[in-house]
């Protein structure tokens, strides 16, 4: 497999990126606990300390920035677990991340099978 | 030596699983891709299999990037369901098997598979979903099954060719097997999804009709397929397209198959939606 | 492309780790072991490798049978000691490298070996003994270390074919990676040696100085062995000879091998202790 | 790998042997963290029915007999952690299932090399 190539509007989640991702996921895979959820409600700051992530990391996490999340190592499968913790759905992120409202991203969706 | 009937391809989103717990089976969203399960779930009921050996993809639930496993394949008598963080109902554990796990571990290791061996692991949704969907109400009890978790969350995953060649292996072992059981396999996932990134929400209709058309007589061709290629023309998320080919090759050394199923649906959350069941000469015909 | 200067293959008793934090290396129990050390630091010394790739095997510090891998790599920036159950004083961190960790990562997948990856693991004696006897007073903290472990404690194992096999790949990745760095890989661990059963003790001196005879020029032979062949030959614990394989592998693609030393002494603790060096054509020779 | 094959005083610990064992190894694996060891030592029988060993794991447990435990399902790789509470080396371990004395063992290790 060759790693340079690039497809548009991907982020590939590779070795290198697992590595400048690891506290962000390693936070996110801690929300599988409700507890965790918990302590992360009550207290973002104290979180993102306890699990040592970046200053780049904390800012997209405040900003609610699911590309820049990405960018700065998160994995989808865990971020997913944090979006939860929001109320969002998949679709929701998908429109978030596309500049779609959720409805947009939903008839995006739909549109596909007219094939 | 143990039979096996046949091979189930079939979605795992999450999503199925609410819209089960709510009931929305027939609403509106939901009736064009639950009314293609009766016919499967008929099959099953008549033929009655022991084990289920189910290849599906953790998503973060038992795996983290500590430790984190190519193929990993299950051997306990009990596997536990969790919470995943987003709140999905937690669920009846699911029965394990360790005689034919054991058996299968042996082979894979002889035959140069460099999996790891669980004898105690949480199921996600990706095995949860798929045994919900064939025995509605969590009526799956009865049946053991062997999980096995291939990597398609972090790059590098195993390669579509490899993860064939592994199904191709367990095949191989499960006829090997001294009991006499009857075995369905499922390959679970896909097909063409992406969560993640501003290409989010693709979805790749003719590439899923052409792989649910390829799987059943020239899996071959899709073993040629990068994972890089999957990316591509499946998504991000594509890549669950490789526990259909470990499905399909369990099949391999078998006998004459007959497709008794196919449909496709899309979208169901953000996917295409792939549903199919290949059998047999092992399977009871009637 | 980074160059690899050689394998050093040794024991890694946790006895050995009591022994130098008691300076008891001139006790004359340990003195004829502890001198064959001293040829093998210094060219250690003249080659300043930048890193150390170590096969080892976990003892249940790290992994249990939940989640035992056949095979695991680091992929961390350091790599915790931990108490292991009885006692061993805890050591400094040792440090770990990911950018040649991700690159064998990937080739190995590439090349359909099914490795766990472990970007977070505790590394037990197996690993920390030989660095320590590398680099006494654990002065070891500036090589960069990516650590491998192999199963050797519940069967099935992977076949001492495969984990020479893996050496060859690793090396391969090795050598192709962009890099400049000076690489030294060891294999730890063996050799004959038993703990548990009523055949407790067993060592076999010939078996071993055979095994040391062999590897040098002929590991194809030993590759022939199986696990069942190590355990009888050897003793239960004596199947830690594939990490002197694996050790070995890597040097297989490289130029003509020089042995710049062989050493064997028994019994240290409960078994019969090599120590060996092998050097390629990219040393540093003067 | 012929697995039907055995070796005369050694107890293969293969995969059947890992399901039996599996109560027992998962208790001597806490003996990692010193925390589990002296709950362990304050009182054996609620630690073993913490980790729910069968009723002969307990009985070969109570009365030190390693190469029961062996039979039982024991893994040598965590029995050691046991040994190790009990304030046992590898060479106590080796009488013990030898029916040696350690010194007698001891001197039958060095023996060996004298071939
Ligand atoms: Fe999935
Ligand atoms: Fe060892």
């Amino acid at each position: 497999m060759n790693h340079s190539l690039q497809i548009p509007g991907n982020i590939l989640f590779d070795g290198p990126m697992a590595t400048k991702g690891y506290p962000l996921n390693k936070m996110c895979f801690s929300f599988n606990q409700a507890e965790s959820r918990a302590e992360f409600l009550a207290d973002e700051e104290a979180y993102y300390e306890k699990f040592n992530l970046s200053e780049a990391q904390r800012q997209v996490m405040r900003d609610r920035d699911v590309i820049a999340m990405l960018e700065t190592g998160g994995s989808i499968y865990y971020l997913a677990k944090f979006a939860g913790i929001l109320g969002l759905n998949v679709q929701d992120v998908g429109g978030l991340q596309t500049g779609m409202t959720t409805e947009e991203f939903k008839a995006f969706l739909v549109k596909q099978g007219e094939v | 030596m143990a039979h096996i009937l046949g091979g189930i391809a079939t979605s795992h989103i999450p999503a199925i699983g609410v819209a089960m717990d709510k009931g929305l089976e027939q609403a509106p969203y939901w009736k064009g891709f639950f009314d293609a399960y009766p016919p499967v779930r008929q099959w099953l009921y008549a033929q009655q299999p022991d084990i289920a050996v189910i290849f599906y993809n953790d998503h973060g639930l038992e795996f983290f990037h500590d430790r984190k496993p190519t193929f990993a394949i299950g051997a306990a008598d009990k596997y536990e369901n969790a919470d995943e963080g987003w709140g999905i109902a937690e669920i009846p554990p699911v029965t394990g098997e360790t005689q034919l796990s054991w058996h299968i571990i042996n082979e894979l290791i002889d035959n140069d598979f460099d999996i790891t061996v669980c004898q105690e692991m949480k199921v996600d949704h990706g095995l949860t979903v798929p045994l919900t969907l064939m025995w509605p109400g969590h009526q799956y009890g009865h049946i053991k099954v062997i999980p096995i978790a291939i990597n398609c969350e972090r790059h590098p995953m195993p390669k579509p060719s490899r993860c064939y060649d592994l199904g191709k292996a367990i095949g191989e072992a499960i006829r090997s097997f001294s009991g006499d059981q009857n075995v369905v396999v499922f390959g679970t996932g896909g097909l063409s999804h992406q969560l993640d990134g501003q290409r989010a929400g693709f979805i790749n209709k003719p590439f899923d009709l052409y792989c649910m058309e390829k799987i059943v007589d020239e899996p071959e061709v899709l073993t040629k397929l990068s994972n890089y290629d999957l990316v591509e023309k499946g998504g991000s998320q594509g890549v669950e397209l490789n526990m259909w080919l470990a499905m399909r090759g369990t099949l391999q050394g078998a006998s004459q198959l007959t497709e008794l199923h196919r449909s496709y649906h899309l979208p169901i959350s953000n996917t295409g939606a792939g549903l199919q069941l290949l059998a047999t000469e092992e399977a009871v015909t009637n």
